[in-house]
């Protein structure tokens, strides 16, 4: 396996926009945009968490298993969203 | 000799039964063939001397393809079947006799439209569709006619139903089929099919206090709705004459249909959704009042419908 | 940018006395235990998820009522603890480079104020609790939520709030406890150039547990504050 | 014949003594902690059988009282769920041969299998604490509102007993997951593995994917029944559908987690007994991993009448069918393997045949209830009991048996005495269909499950039943007798007395602590017939 050591330029740059980040979507949060703040907020999240999982957690320069690993433990987490939610957005389609 | 075979009593039974036939067709042939299959090649192709080994073969694309394909497809054939008997099934026809049902730990009971009241029996006409509206007071309870061939849960805080049309008069069991606690073995009761003359007896005969909207109609005063609900368009809450089936407009532009549930809804929580152009000032009656009792405010909503002149 | 650890011609290296015996070569040990870990996170991610499912659910169920229980959190303490915790996966990350350049004394430090984020991640939670608890919005008997029309399903927010926030906590706790772990071994030398997986598989698990803070704060305190 | 005589070294006689056994870190040994442990809970749930099989020789509830009998049926599914079909073959014959199949010393992590081992005991000790304070009566499946809000019985206890041991799984999941990817002998690559191997791995996956969710419900259950927090109680604004989804996406899959390793038994079963290349070993290697995502994708088949959507019932329903494709495969593929086999009647061949067509039955039977329109009439009826015990006791636990007996030589150094394993084979494959074939005729006829008393008219076939579950009782009692015997009157069995392919038949009966004298290097597929012993040797 690489032992890939990542320079703490990239740490400092990472943490500087996951900060951003945060200011951001706080700022967000008091704007109306209707339904987009959810969205707004949730992609902001997603967008923080993926570059943690791949700088900090260094997925970026792991193996291909570890990637297989991150997505199938969110695809797993896709399967259970969307089959429930499935339910509960049908339900009284028929009365 | 036990019978192998339940009663048939509704119209949904022959649907069953038929794929039933079928399913048993299916798995016979391919439990003979596999049964069959093993036993031969192990009679066959029994070991002989203690050194033997087998024919090398690694297997056989053309096979393979074989036993994924026919399986594929005769499992589509039955989930096309099983999928539109269950859509007869989950579909009432548009004129039902509405029976209400309450389920609780560990009795039915059933609420016939002109107030009739049952516990653990069940009076229905032969050759008529039935829908049961069905709730519980405590725990999820199960309405299962074995003859009918139709089930559904029975949940506590909402309302399912399920629909059938009796085709021979008889007395059929009705199993609660949700395990709902210690006497769940006793909450069992009987549906009494019968012609639809002796039906109309068996209406006029039972004690009645009204009917369930004139009982609905005087809670309706007694609670002070009608302070608020009134049929003209003074009132401080919307007008519920003709509101029944209708898509009523909410305070955030999204729509919503007044079926049974939402009425339920509006009166247990009335924050919840709320009118355009009405403020949220209604209590909630949560605690307030039985299962039963939010059943006869339903069809007394649901009878303004059909009043020619609305309130006195 | 591959380096393969060769470790067998060495004639003696202290990272093989840490080699356990069910493996052939430290290269293999350490690339169990970091996928080791990664399958451990995969199962977090669901044990999670089936609370942001049960969240989700009823968020679709209750707007209202849920957009009023969110702007009864304290926003600035949501909003700092997020900062805090994002600081602390940052020196987490810098330990884990310290660890790889073999800097015992930096590694040690980053630990330090790695856990002490932590502590006041916690301290700042505590404290939202007690102000919580103050308020009668811990689901319950004594439970109070204005307006009263929103109280119950309020309550199904808080009860979310509540086992979300504090199952996090509970993880934030564990890896206080890892992390611990980790600055005894950096301390007493177990932890060299050679040898730092502990640090980079516990590291691993610290990300997580921010990055379902990264999650929460968003869906717990900012919903409905533009109303 | 030459005699033969047991290795000096193995791994029984590596120390001796309680401290050697249970602070083991050896996965051999912690197999056989997890065999005395799990044999324990089945003869407990076993024993609960059979009192729900007397009660129900006569109509009225007359042997017990229906609280008593709620609380055996509940404790029957628990344990025998929970603590032994879920944790069966994977922590015993899976702990045992994961190793010795790739050729490796050891699983990834000895430690955490220990620690698995005591997870899984301490789960144990919550559930019998929960029997002997009282029992539970909410069934294994604890539906709310009446788990959380309206039983009056150790549900707590209970629960948590699940939650922790659920840990256990999980670990020793992660444990074989890593171990498959890290530790696999030179030359061992993905398509040498024994087919037991591709369906530990994805049972594995569906250990580590699915238990957390099921943690994490039972938490929440703990939450609302003691703290009050609403969660899925309608009275607190919840939805009781919402904890059903979040049980079955991880108990649907617990099915796959009970059966898979019995497949993967009955493959190497199959290919020992017939000498021969396993047909198609790649389809059925692909069919285990389908299996496990698919099995992912249908639990909402065990709520078409508990309230969820129309369209969420014909979506479920549709994807249900789809993992009949793959187990159709496997099924087809045996028995293609045994056409020109050299076929002995051994017991393990005995059992993996009696799988083949019990699994059948029950795979078949599966299609029925798949299919919406039919379900609703047989749903939580005895046609689903019969249903899922075909899978679980006519599949898992033939599988389990006939491979405990396959290996047996191997985990003993001893041969279990054959005529008689032949006679309760038979004794036990005779028992079963006798006690669950006339389920799925009571199912139809509308018997309800979870009854404590029934309608008169359904007494003859219970009757049946209850007579099968009798014979059944003595055909596990003699296995777990003779095996006991056989440790120390049985035949020294040697290194391969089946003359078996595979890593785990080249080394010495009973292996050494550390599995092989030299690391094996694999230079060809799984079962090649006639071993070339040199290429063993490695």
């Amino acid at each position: 396996m690489s032992e890939h050591i990542v320079p703490t330029r990239t740490y400092y740059t990472i943490f500087a926009i996951l900060m951003l980040c945060t200011g951001l979507t706080v700022a967000i949060a008091f704007v109306n945009l209707g339904a987009m703040n959810i969205v707004a907020a949730l992609t902001i999240a997603a967008f923080k968490a993926t570059i943690v999982v791949l700088f900090f957690m260094h997925v970026k320069y792991s193996t291909r298993l570890t990637w297989a690993v991150v997505v199938g433990s969110l695809f797993w987490l896709g399967i259970l969203l969307a089959l429930t939610l499935g339910d509960y957005l049908t339900r009284g389609w028929i009365t | 000799m036990p019978a192998l075979f339940p009663e048939s009593a509704s119209t949904m039974a022959p649907r069953v039964d038929a794929l039933y036939f079928f399913l048993i067709a299916v798995a016979v042939f391919f439990s003979v063939l596999i049964a069959g299959l093993i036993v031969y090649f192990a009679v066959r192709y029994r070991r002989r001397t203690p050194e033997g080994v087998g024919v090398n073969i690694h297997g056989g694309l053309l096979l393979e393809i074989a036993w994924t394909v026919i399986p594929a497809l005769i499992a589509a054939v039955i989930f096309v079947w099983g999928a539109s008997v269950f859509f007869a099934m989950s579909r009432p026809p548009d004129e039902t006799l509405n029976i209400y049902v309450v389920g609780k730990q560990w009795m039915w009971k059933f609420q016939h439209l002109d107030g009739q009241r049952e516990i653990n029996e069940l009076h229905v006409p032969v050759g008529r569709a039935v829908k049961l509206i069905m709730t519980s007071e405590d725990v999820i309870h199960d309405v299962f006619v074995p003859a009918f061939r139709v089930k559904a849960d029975v949940l506590p805080g909402r309302y399912t139903n399920i629909w059938f049309q009796a085709t021979k008069p008889g007395r059929y069991h009705l199993f609660c089929a949700e395990y709902c606690g210690t006497r769940h073995s006793g909450m069992i009761g009987e549906v009494i099919v019968m012609e639809p003359s002796e039906y109309e007896a068996w209406l006029s005969g039972s004690r009645v206090e009204g009917s369930l909207a004139s009982t609905g109609e005087k809670l309706f005063q007694d609670l002070a709705c009608i302070t608020c609900h009134r049929a003209d368009t003074q009132g401080r809450g919307p007008v519920l004459q003709g509101l029944f089936g209708k898509t009523v407009q909410l305070q955030g532009g999204e729509t919503v249909v007044a079926d049974e549930a939402y009425i339920r809804e509006s009166i247990l929580h009335p924050a919840a959704k709320i009118t355009a152009g009405y403020q949220p000032i209604m209590p909630t009656f949560q605690g307030l009042i039985s299962e039963e009792q939010l059943l006869e405010l339903v069809e007394y909503v649901k009878s303004l419908n059909t009043q020619q002149s609305p309130a006195k | 940018m591959a380096e393969i650890v060769h470790p067998s011609p060495a004639p003696f290296d202290s990272a093989q006395g840490r080699l356990a015996h069910q493996f052939d070569n430290l290269e293999q040990q350490k690339e169990a235990s970091t996928l080791g870990m990664w399958v451990f996170l995969t199962t977090e991610v669901l044990f999670f998820g089936g609370l942001f499912v049960t969240y989700c659910i009823y968020r679709l169920w209750y707007p209202a009522a849920f957009a009023a229980g969110s702007r009864e959190m304290l926003i600035w303490a949501g909003a700092t603890n997020t900062a805090v915790l994002i600081t602390s996966s940052l020196t987490m990350a810098l330990a884990v480079h310290a660890a790889q350049t073999g800097n015992r004394r930096l590694l040690m430090s980053f630990l330090i104020v790695t856990m002490l984020l932590g502590c006041v991640f916690l301290g700042i939670k505590a404290f939202e609790y007690h102000t919580e608890f103050a308020e009668h919005h811990v689901p319950g008997a004594a439970f109070e939520f204005q307006p009263q029309a929103l109280r119950q399903n309020a309550q199904l927010f808080f009860s979310l709030y509540f086992v979300m926030t504090g199952l996090h906590a509970l993880h934030m706790i564990i890896g206080l406890g890892l992390m611990s772990f980790m600055l005894w071994w950096a301390w007493n030398g177990t932890i060299t150039k050679e040898y730092y997986n502990p640090i980079e598989v516990s590291g691993l698990y610290w990300h997580f547990v921010d990055i379902v803070w990264i999650f929460l704060f968003p869906l717990l305190y900012l919903i409905g504050r533009h109303v | 014949m030459r005699t033969l005589v047991l290795p000096p070294h193995h791994y029984l006689n590596d120390g001796y003594g309680i401290k050697s056994w249970l602070l083991t870190r050896d996965h051999k040994r912690i197999a056989l902690l997890y065999l005395a442990a799990i044999t324990f809970f089945f003869f407990l749930g076993g024993s609960f059988a059979v009192l729900i099989r007397l009660e129900l020789v006569t109509p009225p509830g007359d042997l017990v009282s229906d609280e008593t009998y709620n609380k055996l049926f509940t404790m029957h599914g628990v344990i025998m769920v929970f603590f032994f079909l879920i944790p069966s073959i994977p922590s015993t014959l899976g702990n045992f041969l994961v190793p010795l199949m790739i050729g490796a010393k050891d699983l990834a992590f000895p430690k955490l299998n220990l620690a698995s081992w005591y997870i899984y005991v301490l789960g144990g000790l919550f559930t019998i604490y929960a029997l002997v304070s009282g029992g539970v009566d909410t069934g294994w499946t604890f539906y709310t509102p009446y788990s959380t809000v309206s039983s009056t019985t150790s549900v707590i206890p209970a629960a948590m007993g699940i939650f922790i041991t659920g840990f256990s799984s999980i670990l020793t999941g992660l444990n074989f997951i890593v171990t498959i990817h890290r530790m696999r002998a030179p030359g061992m690559t993905w398509f040498r593995m024994p087919l037991f191997l591709w369906s530990i791995y994805a049972t594995s996956l569906i250990m580590v994917l699915g238990t957390p969710v099921l943690a994490i419900t039972m938490l929440l259950v703990a939450a609302e029944r003691v703290l009050h927090f609403g969660f899925f109680d309608p009275a607190l604004g919840g939805d009781p559908v919402l904890f059903q989804h979040l049980f079955w996406f991880y108990s649907h899959p617990a099915v796959y987690i009970m059966v898979l390793p019995s497949m993967g038994v009955v493959s190497e079963i199959v290919a020992a007994f017939c000498r021969k290349q396993i047909f198609g070993y790649k389809f059925v290697a692909f069919a285990s991993m389908a299996i496990a995502v698919l099995g992912f994708l249908v639990w909402g088949h065990h709520l078409y009448v508990a309230g969820e959507s129309v369209y969420a019932a014909m979506i479920f329903s549709a994807l249900s069918f789809m993992v009949a494709i793959p187990s159709a495969v496997k099924v087809f593929n045996w028995t293609a393997t045994m056409y020109k086999g050299s076929i002995s009647w051994k017991t393990p061949m005995l059992y993996a045949m009696g799988f083949i067509g019990l699994f059948t039955i029950g795979g078949l039977t599966g299609l029925f209830i798949a299919a919406v329109g039919f379900d609703v009439h047989v749903t939580d009826t005895y046609f689903i009991i019969a249903h899922f015990h075909y899978i679980m006791v006519g599949g898992a636990l033939m599988g389990y048996l006939g491979g405990l007996h396959y290996w047996w030589p191997k985990i003993s150094g001893r041969l279990y005495p054959e005529p008689l394993a032949k006679l309760s084979a038979g004794i036990i494959f005779l028992g079963f269909n006798l006690t669950f074939f006339p389920q799925f005729i009571l199912g139809y006829l509308g018997m309800p499950r979870r009854y404590h008393a029934y309608p008169p008219e359904f007494q003859v076939l219970n009757v049946l039943s209850s007579a099968g579950a009798s014979i059944l009782g003595v055909g596990y009692l003699i296995p777990m007798a003779y095996l006991m015997w056989s440790l120390r009157y049985g035949q020294i069995a040697g290194a391969n007395p089946w003359g078996a392919s595979g890593l785990e038949w080249t080394t010495t009966s009973p292996p050494p602590t550390e599995n092989f004298v030299r690391t094996p290097i694999v230079t060809e597929e799984p079962y090649t017939y006639p071993i070339r012993a040199e290429a063993h040797l490695g």
